[in-house]
């Protein structure tokens, strides 16, 4: 039951529904919602890879990074979120369409 | 899983015999049946043991806090009170359960629950003794504090569902409070990863011994304030006093619990006493020597040389000597944190919020430095084992 | 008798220690500072008298002490190379030790007298204590580097002290002429020392001797291209040091002004320690010297030095600037005594001269502190005011000028008696004796001179003398003078009349100088090869039983003929000396308390002469006014501006200019051709394709997004893997 | 059989939770969805042996991003649906029909273009003998203080970074008065 | 010791560390930018003592245990080699105590641009580390190259009046030389094949190149030779070595105090380190062919540098040229090439640092009481005199840095000259005989020096003039032990280069 098309399908499922979210939603905090799916589904294939493909560790170690580039991601796009409703007083996503205030 | 309850108990004759006569009589290989059974038996009984010690500890803190302001304490229900904390379990449960208007009822609900489940999910590698734990995973300790942090989302959940706005302000106080103070706690604990050499909490225990010289606490300079770093983290990650702020009774009713009533706001409570037992317990681990025994009684080797005993018995002496130590330890720390909680008073957001940025966090961060730097300078060895080596080498050159 | 470093090492830790600690204290608590300071050297001399007795009683000749450790080791791989540190106590050190210790201990105690109106009370003792340590560490070592370490801790020393009244200007300058001066001297002498240490492998004495008794010194040394018999050159090189620091001639023009420093400090360093170091150093090099032929050339030197310095000290005028001159006198015979080979009168004298030259100093302090001047012409007639310093000073004036059983007859008549017989025996040698004796003769005057000008007659200033302070009795004030001047008696140190050893008045036991001292014979040196030395830590566990007693031989070990013959040519010598020394005195006597014989018509008549003294032979002038005003500096500031007029402002700097002008032209085609026209033409061309790309972009993420995935979509679909 | 249920429980919590993120249309729902997705992400981590990865997933994803996300959503005005003084929405909607539909056809692109991907894949590892789980934390930390030291490194100073640059970012600085 | 390969990385790239914090800092917040340089030249003094805990005092050569070898730049085999050896380890002491030393006596002194001060500072001392760590040629002259760049800030815009001229010089000069040693690693990288270690240190040295010919101008010439001569002269400035000595007046005169103890107790040897490491392990025949030569220049740097620095009149120039004469001695000692001249050497290296280290900052606090160096003013008079008895603190710690300076016996100097001379002697008789001479007119100009500020009565211009403070008397009190303590006990640092320097002066010894 635990095989290599197990795991793709699921990180394919997941990498499919963060690109609906991604893409349905108008709210910033939901597309940053969406965004840490798929990079969970990335992360996911390669601790995937690691166990059925080629067994050493590389695939964990990116999967670690794609962890913490996303913790890093999600800190930065919060604060901006944040300091963006200060601004306008909105997180619509297509009022962040200018680039000054 | 290296090491569990499960392969402490495989080692004696009545589970060979037990597991052969399954086998037989099922017709497949019954170990998984029996591990299955025997985690299920063993964390019936933890979760009994903890819910137990979870409401003792309301009936101790009362006890404790009633004895240092000179009162009498709880002393009608049972001999001395003791069974106070029963009657209040029964009365919470026969509760009625209310859910204010507008609330946002799954959350409302899911709240409690998901503290719990944190606070519970981290029992499962707590180290009781070497042989009774759990689940000793490699990750242990990297899990215990991941499974903890959960209690964060079910506070700042509890707080948002409940429509109120003490309940609000206490819920993003609480999380605020937990994911700040999980920084210089971790940083501390990653230092003593660091002396031991791995996370599993045999690891750990293992690095230390039974005398206090042995202890990670006195292993050096830096692990000495290391630890009074991560038992201040600790208090505050579990809301206690002087960090109780989201439930500050005096400025925001009762915090992230206000409208909770029953048996979920009981759950609350539970959790609550239950993770300072873990946290305690855990301090055990990391500093204090875990459930070693002094002169490594725990093994119970010298029980079956010098007494001559069968070697499983002697083995069931020193596990429950190693429970002993571990109990008595842990039990002596959550008997300093209600101590701690009925003697200073509360901090404001701002001190609060100083302390972990400023104070904690940059200390433990140069603890953990100090640490690798000691580590790296002198082996390894502890200050003990330096000047032991310094007096007994009479300054011999090596 | 059994020496571990913890009963060796204190003599030189003590006063080593009190530099230490005083360094923080003289400030804070300068009576401690001072009580630390003489306190510790008190220490030091009853460990260094506990080594005298033993060695004494020992009066074993092999019989020695040396303790080394390993001062750095540079071996790597085959190589090998360690550097030694050690101490070395044999008999000579035993006296020398001996005498350093009682002599600083008494000029310390004479200090906290002397120097406690002076604002710097505490920071005197600093330097003192620094210097005594350097001194007995000198005297341990047992190797020639660790000797010029301490060498020049002396002479550090004696800078700080002779600088120590910073205020006044002649005080830098004389501070830093004796350094520079003795630095000359010490240039020479690390040079001896690295060809010692080349040849040798080591710079160990005994090794050193050993060396030389195996002919290793035998090869030459090329300089400039010229061959030089290399160990002629050693040994003149380590008698540069001497000569440095002994101030004999020709660079012996620090020690006059060296006098700017406190009395007790010329006491001390400047007349009984560190310029008797010079000698001392040449007789542990005695056998280099021999084996380098050099001794002719040392007795002229140690001559011309003892003969000249005296002839200067006629007529000076300040107490202290006659000391002077008669120290680098006497330093001169005992230079005569190792040319002459008089190498254990020689030491004696170095003893002798310490004892009643400390004392004459301490007196001459004694004497300008009660009355704050230090011009002879002004005083007169002390005599009532200060009794006792008189009475010290008679009799160190007494053995000074070599009057029968004092000190100074002893071991100065023994120098120039054996200098006599060297002259008969070789006629190249008939030079230093007569300039020896003549010597003695100025010496005897001037000193009688000083004396009788400052202690007789009638006082010249009334004013000075009215006003000079009554002497009474002090432990620390006149005592230690007087201590010291009983020690000018010559029975100490010798038994017999002559200190030849034939009339024998006070028995052969006290021949204790002659029986202990004995000279490294050039025939024996190869015995030192087997002399044994144990590790710093370890106790010394020879048997001392089994070491064979020295006996006291009259005949100093000549045959019966030679040393009858000898013995009545040193007869002569004590008859002459002994006629010499009072022939002088009788002529100071004339002179200044009888004038019958006025001073000033041998002033007039000789005044060619007379100037010739008063600028101490145009020495100061040759070296400061000719090779260094007008030679060395001109050169210097010369060589600085071709440095910086010249060449750098030329060769560099032009070098520079050269360049600017290439870098002009290739601006000028860069800026004209290049960039207007080539590059500034592209800019505008892509200005203009941004104007349309610019209408692509709206802003809005997610179409972007959108067509991204759209666009990577197409692309990967269509392409077949 | 343990495995098993463990992956099989696993799947669903994040499966379940990965369509309830995109179906539901209250966002503090979402974040708790996206919450049980990733625990059953850590889950399925478990189940292949990524231990650490497993622990790493629990504390960054449920100690951190998903209480930073549940911050801004009540910092940025809870989860109504109102109007700004522009007339603006406040509060976007969480999508509507148009929107979900140009979702979709992206979905199907992007769907379509992972499945191209991952075909070869199939055929290149059907049979696949699979080793069995061993700790990782040892050599997951030989390896990062090793050979991956220089990306270790720098994304170290990108967390500090992040740090830094969110609370600089975030900070008010001046209030905006129109 | 898997643990120890970061650390050569960690002491050489803490300073930058310091340097992004100083730049992250707000401008005025001085205080804490001085703070953060300080605590961060500490710990990096700190790991250097750690370095120094952990070094292996019996191996000679380079330490296994700390060496790094990654590739950087592939195609041309490039490595990022760092290592460290007996002769090195001195060096990098010397380099963590002096760098933190002068961020204290730059506390006060710098008040022009804090910021940029400090950082240029710390990113010094990283290109420092990095040229006595480096192990790649490329890499090597990597950090030779920028070092020039905080230099020539540093000089040129916290300097005295003259600054801009003396840093041009300065950098002109260095870069000079540096680019002569660039062609000579670009020759030694086409003599190898460009094979794998044709830029490693290690690899190049042994004398591979004896018999190498070049053809060049129609000649046929020694490659060995040639390019010793490139190298040379490349080292030779930075030492530096008589006619390419004309920068150090001009850049020590005009540096800030901190920056000329830099230069003098730092800068200087990385010319002499790089003769050992570079110029004398890779081409032992030539070295060993012009050892005469570069006796003579020594020579030359001893007394020509001791005569001219009797003749100057500002105390920075004098100690300068003082400079110029140590290093001479320097120099002196390595073209004896024996054990004792190149234990000597290095040790002078070390003690020449401490020494003349301690001059430049005593000259500093002076400068900052009376704002001019003249011991004579220009119109005659004197520009001090009688400070003795105004700043007696001041005046003891002048001696005792004076005296060390001079090579009195008991202090530093004394233990590396008389080594030298030893090492010396054995070859060039005449030499040593000449250069004692420069020990006597080196005390001579100090000692008239001090003669003529210290001594005589008081001049009225320094009345009023404030004895040390406690922060200057707190950083000169570390010098004043290191000055002493070497002096009376050297073993601590022959032990650490014994092994290496035997094992370049067998390598020589066999050519």
């Amino acid at each position: 039951m635990i095989s290599l098309g197990a795991y793709l399908g699921i990180s394919f499922i997941l990498f499919i529904c963060g690109i609906m979210v991604m893409i349905a939603r108008k709210n910033i905090i939901a597309i940053l919602l969406g965004i840490e799916l798929i990079l969970n589904a990335s992360a996911l294939n390669f601790a995937a890879y690691t166990k059925f493909v080629n067994g050493n560790l590389e695939g964990h170690i990116m999967a670690l990074f794609i962890i913490i580039t996303a913790a890093a991601e999600s800190a930065v796009g919060l604060g901006i979120v944040i300091r963006f409703f200060q601004l306008r007083e909105s997180i619509h996503i297509d009022d962040a369409s200018t680039l000054q205030n | 899983m290296n090491s569990t309850v499960v392969s402490y108990l495989s080692q004696s004759n009545e589970f060979q015999n037990i597991h052969a006569w399954l086998s037989k009589a099922l017709g497949f290989d019954a170990s998984s049946l029996m591990a299955f059974v025997i985690f299920a038996i063993v964390a019936l009984i933890i979760v009994g043991v903890m819910a137990t010690i979870g409401g003792a500890g309301t009936y101790a803190e009362r006890k404790i806090s009633a004895d240092l302001q000179a009162r009498v304490g709880p002393n009608r229900v049972g001999p001395f009170g003791l069974l106070q904390f029963l009657a209040d379990g029964v009365k919470m449960i026969l509760k009625e359960d209310i859910i204010t208007t507008n609330a946002d009822k799954f959350v409302f609900n899911l709240a409690p629950v998901m503290c719990l489940v944190g606070v519970f999910a981290t029992l499962a590698v707590v180290p009781y003794s070497s042989g009774f734990i759990l689940a000793d995973l490699n990750v242990g300790i990297f899990y215990l504090v991941g499974m903890a942090s959960l209690v964060g989302v079910g506070v700042f959940l509890g707080g948002y569902a409940s429509n109120s706005k003490w309940s609000l302000l206490g819920g993003m106080r609480g999380a605020s409070q937990i994911i700040s103070y999980e920084i210089p706690a971790t940083i501390t604990i990653i230092s003593i990863v660091l002396l031991a050499g791995g996370l599993s909490m045999k690891t750990l225990i293992g690095a230390q011994g039974g005398g206090m010289q042995d202890w990670f606490i006195l292993h050096n300079p830096f692990a000495f304030i290391g630890f009074f770093v991560y038992f201040i983290s600790a208090l505050a990650e579990t809301n206690r006093a002087p960090f109780d702020l989201p439930e500050a009774e005096s400025e925001l009713v009762s915090g992230y619990h206000t409208e909770y009533t029953g048996m979920k706001f009981g759950l609350f409570a539970l959790a609550e006493y239950i993770e300072v037992f873990v946290v305690c317990g855990v301090a055990v681990a990391l500093f204090l020597g875990g459930y070693n025994v002094p002169f490594d009684l725990g093994t119970g080797a010298l029980f079956s040389k010098s007494l001559g005993l069968d070697s499983m018995l002697s083995q069931n002496i020193g596990q429950l000597l190693q429970l002993g130590a571990f109990f008595t330890k842990t039990l002596a720390l959550y008997y300093v944190v209600i101590w701690v909680r009925w003697t200073l008073p509360r901090l404001r957001v701002d001190q609060l919020m100083t302390l972990c940025w400023k104070y904690l966090t940059p200390i433990a961060i140069f603890n953990l430095l100090g640490c690798a730097v000691w580590m790296y300078a002198f082996d390894g060895k502890s200050i003990f084992a330096l000047i032991m080596a310094a007096t007994a080498g009479g300054g011999a050159h090596h | 008798m059994d020496y571990t470093i913890s009963t060796v090492a204190p003599i030189v830790l003590l006063p080593f220690f009190a530099f230490v600690i005083n360094v923080f204290l003289a400030k804070r608590v300068p009576l401690a500072a001072v009580a630390i300071s003489t306190l510790a050297i008190f220490g030091s001399f009853i460990c260094a008298f506990r080594i005298f007795l033993d060695f004494q009683n020992v009066y074993a000749v092999g019989y020695h002490i040396h303790k080394v450790f390993t001062w750095f080791d540079l071996s790597a791989g085959e190589h090998l190379f360690k550097v030694n540190m050690g101490i070395y106590i044999d008999n000579m050190t035993a006296v020398m030790l001996l005498m350093v210790t009682a002599v600083a201990t008494l000029i310390h105690v004479f200090s906290t007298w002397y120097m406690h109106d002076d604002e710097r009370f505490a920071r005197f003792f600093v330097y003192m204590s620094l210097f005594t340590s350097a001194m007995l560490g000198l005297v341990l070592s047992d190797n020639l580097l660790s000797m010029f370490i301490f060498w020049e801790l002396m002479g550090f020393c004696s800078y700080s002290l002779i600088g120590f009244y910073y205020e006044k200007e002649g005080a830098g300058n004389a501070s830093m002429k004796a350094f520079m001066t003795t630095r000359v001297g010490d240039v020479f002498f690390l040079l001896g020392i690295l060809i010692c240490w080349m040849i040798v492998g080591s710079t160990t004495f005994v090794d050193i001797y050993a060396a030389i008794g195996a002919g290793k010194f035998a090869g030459s040394f090329n300089v400039f291209g010229i061959a030089l018999p290399i160990a002629t050159v050693a040994a003149f090189s380590v008698f540069m040091g001497t000569m440095g620091k002994s101030a004999q001639f020709p660079i012996h023009v620090w020690l006059p002004d060296a006098m700017f420093g406190p009395t007790p400090c010329s006491a001390l360093i400047h007349a009984a320690t560190m310029v008797a170091a010079g000698v001392y150093l040449s007789l542990r090099m005695f056998p280099l010297m021999e084996a380098g032929h050099l001794l002719t050339f040392i007795a002229y030197i140690g001559a011309i030095t003892a003969f000249g310095a005296a002839t200067i000290a006629l007529i000076q005028t300040d107490i202290k600037a006659v000391l002077a001159y008669s120290t680098i006198s006497q330093l001169g015979y005992m230079v005569i005594g190792i040319g002459v080979g008089s190498y254990n009168a020689s030491f004696m004298h170095l003893i002798t001269h310490a004892v009643f030259k400390a004392c004459l100093f301490l007196s001459a302090g004694s004497v300008i502190h009660s009355i704050h001047c230090q011009e002879m012409p002004q005083m007169g007639g002390l005599r009532k005011k200060l009794p006792y310093t008189f009475f010290a000073m008679l009799l160190c004036c007494f053995a000074i000028a070599g009057v029968p059983f004092f000190s100074g007859f002893v071991s100065k008549d023994r120098i120039l008696g054996d200098a006599l017989v060297l002259a008969l025996e070789n006629p190249s040698y008939w030079g230093v004796a007569i300039l020896g004796f003549g010597g003695a003769l100025l010496t005897a005057f001037y000193m009688f001179r000083m004396l009788f000008l400052t202690f007789f007659g009638e006082p010249r200033d009334h004013h000075i003398y009215d006003h000079a302070h009554e002497e009474h009795i002090g432990w620390n004030s006149n005592v230690p003078l007087l201590i010291l001047s009983v020690f000018t008696l010559g029975l100490f140190y010798s038994g017999s009349f002559t200190g030849q050893g034939e009339i024998n008045l006070f028995g052969s036991k006290n021949e204790w100088f002659s029986t202990l001292i004995h000279k490294p014979e050039a025939s024996h040196l190869e015995h030192f090869a087997h002399y044994e030395h144990e590790d710093f830590g370890a106790t010394d566990t020879r048997d001392k039983v089994e070491l064979p007693k020295a006996q006291y031989d009259e005949n100093h070990g000549m045959d019966e003929h030679h040393a009858h013959w000898v013995h009545q040519i040193h007869h002569l010598g004590a008859i002459l000396s002994i006629l010499i020394a009072f022939s002088g005195i009788f002529m100071a006597y004339l002179m200044y308390i009888k004038k019958s014989v006025n001073p000033g018509w041998w002033a007039e008549t000789f005044a060619g002469w007379r100037r010739a003294l008063q600028n101490k032979y145009y020495f100061d002038d040759l070296y400061i006014n000719k090779i260094i005003q007008k030679g060395l500096l001109p050169f210097n500031d010369m060589l600085a501006k071709f440095d910086s007029q010249y060449y750098d402002k030329y060769v560099v700097d032009g070098t520079a200019v050269l360049n600017r002008w290439a870098f002009n032209v290739a601006r000028w085609f860069d800026n004209n051709i290049i960039d207007s026209g080539m590059v500034d033409g592209t800019g505008a061309s892509v200005r203009a394709v941004n104007l349309i790309l610019r209408t692509i972009q709206s802003g809005k993420i997610q179409l972007y997004f959108i067509v991204l995935i759209v666009v990577l979509g197409s692309y990967i679909l269509t392409l077949r893997f | 059989m343990f495995a098993n249920t463990l992956f099989l429980l696993s799947a669903v919590l994040t499966l379940a939770g990965a369509v309830l993120v995109v179906y539901s249309q209250n966002l503090m729902h979402a974040c708790i969805y996206l919450l049980a997705s990733l625990f059953g992400v850590a889950g399925l981590y478990a189940c292949i042996g990524a231990d650490f990865l497993a622990a790493t997933q629990l504390v960054v994803y449920a100690g951190g991003v998903i209480i930073l996300m549940l911050f801004a959503i009540m910092l940025t005005g809870g989860t109504g649906n109102r109007t700004n003084k522009y007339g603006l929405e406040k509060i976007p909607a969480m999508g509507n029909k148009k929107t979900f539909m140009i979702a979709a056809f992206a979905a199907i692109v992007s769907a379509l273009i992972v499945i191209k991907v991952t075909i070869p894949v199939f055929q290149n590892n059907k049979n696949l003998i699979v080793a069995a789980n061993a700790p990782t934390v040892e050599r997951i930390g030989t390896l990062l203080a090793t050979d991956h030291i220089l990306a270790f490194e720098i994304s170290s100073v990108m967390l500090l970074g992040a740090l830094i640059g969110a609370a600089v970012i975030s900070r008010p600085r001046k209030e905006i008065h129109d | 010791m898997a643990g120890s390969n970061c650390l050569l990385s960690l002491i050489l790239w803490m300073p930058i560390v310091g340097v992004l914090g100083v730049l992250l800092m707000p401008k005025d917040k001085t205080t804490w930018i001085k703070a953060w340089a300080l605590i961060n030249t500490v710990i990096t003094f700190a790991l250097t003592l750690v370095l120094y805990a952990k070094f292996d005092q019996t191996q000679a050569g380079m330490q296994n245990a700390f060496n790094v070898s990654i590739p950087w730049i592939s195609q041309f085999n490039i490595f990022y080699r760092l290592g460290v050896d007996g002769i090195s380890l001195p060096m990098v002491l010397l380099t963590g105590l002096l760098f933190m030393l002068c961020i204290l006596s730059s506390w006060t002194q710098i008040k022009k641009s804090i910021k940029a001060y400090f950082a240029l500072l710390l990113l010094l001392q990283t290109c420092v580390f990095g040229v006595f760590f480096a192990l790649d040629f490329f890499l090597f002259y990597v950090y030779w190259e920028v070092m020039l760049i905080p230099m020539f800030f540093l000089i040129g815009v916290w300097g005295g009046e003259n600054r801009e001229y003396a840093a041009v010089k300065f950098f002109l000069y260095t870069f000079f030389g540096s680019i002569l040693m660039l062609v000579g690693i670009v020759a030694l990288y086409f003599a190898t094949n460009q094979s794998v270690d044709s830029f490693n240190i290690l690899a190049l040295s042994g004398g591979k190149f004896s018999q190498l010919n070049v053809h060049m101008f129609g000649q046929t010439l020694s490659f060995s030779k040639l390019f010793f001569i490139f190298m040379f002269i490349g080292f030779a400035i930075k030492v530096p070595v008589f006619p390419f000595h004309t920068w150090l007046p001009h850049a020590h005169v005009q540096a800030p105090t901190a920056i000329s103890v830099i230069l003098a107790g730092v800068l200087l040897k990385m010319g002499t380190y790089g003769f050992l490491r570079i110029a004398f392990p890779i081409f032992p025949d030539s070295a060993k062919y012009f050892s005469t030569a570069i006796a003579w220049l020594g020579l030359i740097n001893v007394i020509y540098g001791a005569l001219c620095a009797m003749a100057q009149t500002d105390v920075k120039k004098l100690i300068a040229y003082s400079s110029v004469s140590h290093m001479g001695f320097v120099m002196l000692g390595l073209s004896a090439m024996t054990v004792q001249g190149l234990n000597g050497a290095v040790l002078q290296m070390f003690n020449h640092g401490t020494s003349t280290a301690m001059m430049f900052f005593m000259i500093g606090l002076l400068y900052e009481r009376s704002h001019h160096r003249w011991i004579v003013k220009p119109d005659g008079s004197r520009g001090y005199g009688g400070l003795y008895t105004q700043l007696p603190v001041y005046s003891i710690i002048f001696i005792i840095g004076m005296f060390a300076s001079m090579g009195l016996p008991g202090m530093s100097g004394f233990i590396s000259e008389a080594l030298i001379f030893l090492g010396i002697y054995q070859k060039f008789t005449t030499i040593t005989v000449l250069a004692l001479f420069g020990l006597l007119i080196g005390a001579a100009y100090l000692l008239w020096m001090f003669k003529r500020m210290f001594f005589g009565d008081v001049n009225p211009e320094i009345k009023g003039y404030e004895d040390m403070t406690k922060l200057e008397i707190t950083y000169m009190i570390p010098l004043c032990v290191a000055v002493i303590l070497f002096g009376i006990w050297p073993s601590p640092i022959l032990n650490m280069m014994k092994a290496s320097v035997g094992q370049l002066a067998s390598l020589l010894a066999t050519f």
